[in-house]
């Protein structure tokens, strides 16, 4: 368990980095396409976004549910994955070819831009909150302490 | 091989890294240096691959809108470069995994020095 | 020939593995139903696709569409199809038989226990599969990481074993994947056909050389072969006895996969046995880690960890039969290794049971099965003699091929190895089996359990089944080896 | 970059390796080996390869900081003073023969920096040549992680996927079938 950090400091800044750090996220995950950055960037941000606000307060009774909830995000990010593969595979192509993805009007590479888009997005979200999960674990009050 | 140090300074210091990791690994006794040990040996391998990526006198591998012809020569090569994503991310699942083990074994030994679990064991 | 039928064996198992967790929040009842289900579709589905390989020639799925070696492919042939198999479904009886273990050693775990599981089998599934080196490391990776935990959860002695096989795991990974760095170097490719094709042009180089070196050593220390095998009896010992079936039987066996796949496929018989010669090397350190393996089993009091000792000297068995440089060898080897699946899959299956009923972990507490548990018994008895090897059981047939193997390549020296480890290997088995019937009588305890819950008796028996059909039609298995996984080159 | 900032920033790296190695302090150990990937990112940004850059920074300098500190938190940071430093020698020679494994092995393998070495022309080129013509996206490195290699991409999701659900195995006390 993690106990509030005590510095009027480290709360200013935590309060005022957590937003920027969200939107800097945001901004490598929809440029992941022409700019350095993408999925696991992004996901690593949002996690940082998270944990720095439980390290300046604290983890509080409100987050345990999240913290029960966090690897089922992580699921549901890998299945949005899987499941754009899974679907060209069902409609008779390969497994993650986003060119047979059932968008109308658009071209094969178009397609597979969305594509990408779709996948860094559930990349995000799995990376995100397993990250979370994982930083749950570890600060966990064992029995002794 | 004695021109490799002058002429491959990235392949020295990998060589060292990697070495290094490596020993830290199998030798230290406490639990958390020897996860210190295997991330520099695993960050050592992400610097061989990344040197053979490079391109004298190319850019990152990123388009810029205005360009017409492509030529690989322009570009680094970007397929290395994807690889060690991977291997960054198993890094640190793997260093996330060993850090949980090395909490539960605290939470019952209460020490991580592996000589000194060995001996409460008994 | 392009199908779809790869794409669904990657499918099948990892969303199950995924699914496990989101639904076993609102209902943990149901990770089980979901799990065998998905095991046994599994085990449907690798059927059609080895039968469909074996009848129409390989089957290959290009992932997202692109053909290799830009993009990644798997592939079902022979060998791929004839090991997926044999995953899927020792994997599917080992969860059958797992189930009553779960409930009482991992309460409060058992979500995560079945989400591991299946990522290790999906793992699993991709390394058998995968026609990519990297790919291969991936799923490597996946399937280390799951099974380091199962062997950790339990606790104590088994957290710090499984603290050393991550150490040690993790270091032939990291030689995996340099080696694969020292190939990329020389070919420009990952792909393994591709890479088959490049490499007669680079043989000269040291870089292939050390390479090739490199990936030996990570794979061996994967595999547990002696003298890298540190971390397998310890792992196996402690590991709980939910999770030892699946991890003993299948875990080291698909790294060994990798390895035939690397050195007869990519290289070739003609280079490994004459231009880089690792076959002679490793055909010393199979006999010797054969005899070694089973000179060890002979001293252990705990029956967990002389199994353990036993799996190394399988795996130097294996190893040996596949260097000998003979098609009946690399088919003793192929045969021996599902084979080996099997006996190690029962035999730990009646560790488990055994500890289950009456908490008994020595070989002498063995003998209390002798009271109510017939069937573990009878279990017992038959994998033990298929590993003596003794007729008509699939150990004999293993043994007896690869001593044909040995002698067709006319190597008295693996032909006297082989022989002198079954003579250890019984020397340790009829040394259990005096400890069960010949001596006192263990003074009377009380089990924990008194019957034998139905589905470890199913799944024993479906293994001691399996076991003396595997050696009844060998015939037929040895002429689906011949006739399609024999590689180029013999 | 010049080869001068690359000695600069390899030595340095080296000598973070190695102080993170060598101090007792488990805090400072952690702290340092953030020091140490902090410049291989500078280094990887300076050869070219920015992603592998940017994600170094965030995962490596920032992620498994983290991770290692709130482990730290939870255990004892004060590694125990041995003397004399345990050595052991079939350590030593191993490593000794693997290093001049190494060195043998690295005769051979391409110059660094050489356009027209094998692993820079077989597939990368047709990486570099096509990735925006069949993927409408000018990042060749997001081209080829989610589209041409996007199954890698989707098994390395799967392994921090797992870590999580080992980790919440290993760790967690509390029964979570109650929620």
């Amino acid at each position: 368990m993690i106990r509030p950090h005590d510095s009027v400091i480290v709360h200013t800044l935590a309060r005022v980095f957590t937003p920027i750090i969200q939107l800097f996220a945001l901004y490598v995950l929809i440029h992941g396409h022409d700019s350095p950055g993408g999925g696991f960037q992004a996901g690593t941000l949002f996690a940082a976004s998270v944990i720095l606000p439980i390290l300046a307060f604290g983890i509080q009774d409100s987050q345990v549910v999240l913290e029960r909830r966090a690897i089922i995000f992580g699921a549901i990010g890998i299945l949005l994955y899987a499941g754009i593969g899974l679907l060209p595979l069902i409609l008779g192509g390969e497994f993650l070819n986003y060119g047979k993805l059932p968008i109308p009007g658009m071209e094969a590479s178009a397609r597979r831009h969305w594509g990408i888009l779709g996948i860094e997005i559930g990349v995000t979200m799995a990376v995100a909150a397993t990250a979370v999960s994982i930083f749950y674990s570890l600060s966990e009050r064992g029995e002794g302490e | 091989m004695a021109d490799i140090l002058l002429y491959r300074p990235h392949f020295v210091a990998f060589i060292i890294l990697f070495l290094l990791g490596m020993y830290i690994m199998v030798v230290s006794l406490n639990l958390v240096k020897k996860l210190i040990g295997m991330y520099i040996m695993q960050t050592s391998i992400i610097l061989f691959f990344i040197t053979l990526a490079v391109k004298k006198g190319s850019t990152i591998p990123i388009l810029l809108p205005s360009v017409t012809a492509l030529t690989p020569e322009a570009y680094a090569n970007p397929l290395p470069h994807v690889l060690m994503l991977t291997a960054i991310v198993v890094g640190v699942s793997t260093l996330g995994v060993s850090l949980a083990m090395v909490i539960a074994l605290y939470r019952e030994y209460n020490t991580l020095e592996e000589d000194q679990i060995l001996e409460k064991m008994k | 020939m392009t199908s779809s039928l790869p794409g669904f064996l990657f499918a099948i198992p990892f969303f199950a593995a995924i699914v496990i967790p989101v639904v076993g929040f609102t209902n943990q009842k149901l990770c089980r139903p979901i799990a065998l289900g998905a095991l046994v579709f599994l085990s449907i589905v690798s059927v059609i696709g080895l039968s469909e390989a074996v009848s129409h020639g390989p089957l290959s799925h290009e992932f997202g569409g692109w053909a290799p070696p830009i993009g990644i492919e798997w592939v079902i042939d022979g060998l791929s199809g004839l090991l997926m198999v044999a995953i899927s479904v020792v994997s599917l009886i080992a969860l059958v038989h797992a189930g009553p273990l779960v409930e009482k050693e991992l309460s409060g775990r058992v979500i995560p226990f079945y989400s591991l599981s299946l990522l290790l089998i999906a793992a699993l599934g991709g390394m058998v599969l995968t026609g990519d080196l990297f790919n291969l490391f991936v799923f490597l990776e996946i399937g280390s990481l799951a099974s380091y935990v199962l062997v950790g959860v339990a606790g104590g002695r088994s957290l710090l074993s499984a603290y050393r096989y991550l150490i040690l795991g993790t270091i032939g990974a990291s030689l995996y994947l340099l080696g694969v760095g020292y190939f990329y170097a020389e070919t420009g490719t990952l792909n393994m056909a591709d890479m088959a094709q490049r490499l007669p042009d680079v043989l000269n180089s040291r870089a292939v050389l050390t390479g090739l070196i490199f990936i030996v050593l990570g794979l061996s220390i994967k595999m547990g072969l002696f003298p890298l095998h540190g971390w397998l009896p310890d792992a196996y010992t402690y590991a709980p006895d939910s999770c030892t079936p699946l991890l003993a039987s299948v875990v080291t066996k698909v790294p060994l996969y990798a390895f035939v796949r690397i050195a007869f496929w990519i290289f070739g018989m003609a280079t490994v046995s004459t231009q880089i010669p690792i076959l002679v090397v490793l055909g010393w350190v199979g006999a010797v880690a054969a005899i070694v393996g089973a000179y060890r089993a002979i001293w252990q009091e705990n029956f967990k960890r002389m199994l353990a000792y036993s799996s190394v000297s399988s795996m130097g068995l294996i190893m040996l039969g596949f260097s000998l440089g003979t098609e009946t060898g690399f088919a003793g080897g192929l045969f021996y290794v599902l084979a080996d699946t099997l006996m190690k899959a029962a035999l730990f299956g009646v560790a488990g049971a055994a500890s289950y009923q009456y908490g008994a972990s020595t070989v002498t507490d063995l003998a209390r099965l002798r009271r109510n548990m017939p069937w573990v018994l009878a279990a017992l008895v038959i994998s033990a003699l298929s590993m003596v090897g003794i007729p008509p059981t699939a150990g004999f047939f293993g043994k007896w091929h690869l001593v044909v193997g040995a002698l067709e390549a006319e190597n008295y020296f693996a032909v006297v190895a082989i022989l002198v480890t079954s003579m250890l290997t019984a020397l340790y088995f009829f040394r259990m089996f005096q400890r069960v019937w010949a001596e006192e009588p263990l003074p009377l305890v009380e089990p924990h359990v008194l019957e034998t819950p139905f589905p470890i008796k199913m799944s024993l028996g479906v293994l001691t089944f399996g076991i003396i059909a595997l050696g009844l039609g060998s015939d037929l298995v040895m002429g689906l080896i011949f006739e399609s996984v024999i590689p180029k080159g013999f | 970059m010049t080869l001068f900032d690359d000695y600069l920033l390899l030595i340095l790296a080296v000598v973070m390796a190695l102080g993170a190695v060598y101090v007792r302090d488990l805090f400072s150990g952690v702290l340092t080996l953030a020091a140490y990937s902090f410049f291989l990112a500078v280094l990887w940004a300076g050869l070219g390869a920015v992603d592998v850059a940017f994600t170094e920074a965030v995962v490596g300098a920032g992620l498994s900081t983290v991770f290692f500190l709130v482990a730290l938190f939870h255990t004892s940071h004060q590694e125990k003073v041995r003397k004399p430093v345990p050595v052991r020698i079939t350590a030593l020679a191993s490593l000794g023969i693997l290093g001049f494994l190494l060195l043998f092995g690295s005769v051979d393998l391409p110059v660094v920096g050489d356009p027209e070495s094998l692993p820079n022309k077989h597939v990368s080129a047709n990486y570099i040549r096509n990735s925006l013509e069949d993927t409408d996206t000018p990042n060749m490195v997001t081209a080829v992680l989610a589209d041409y290699r996007g199954f890698d991409t989707l098994g390395e999701t799967a392994v921090i996927f797992t870590a999580g659900v080992a980790c919440w195995m290993l760790l967690r006390r509390r029964d979570d079938s109650a929620s």
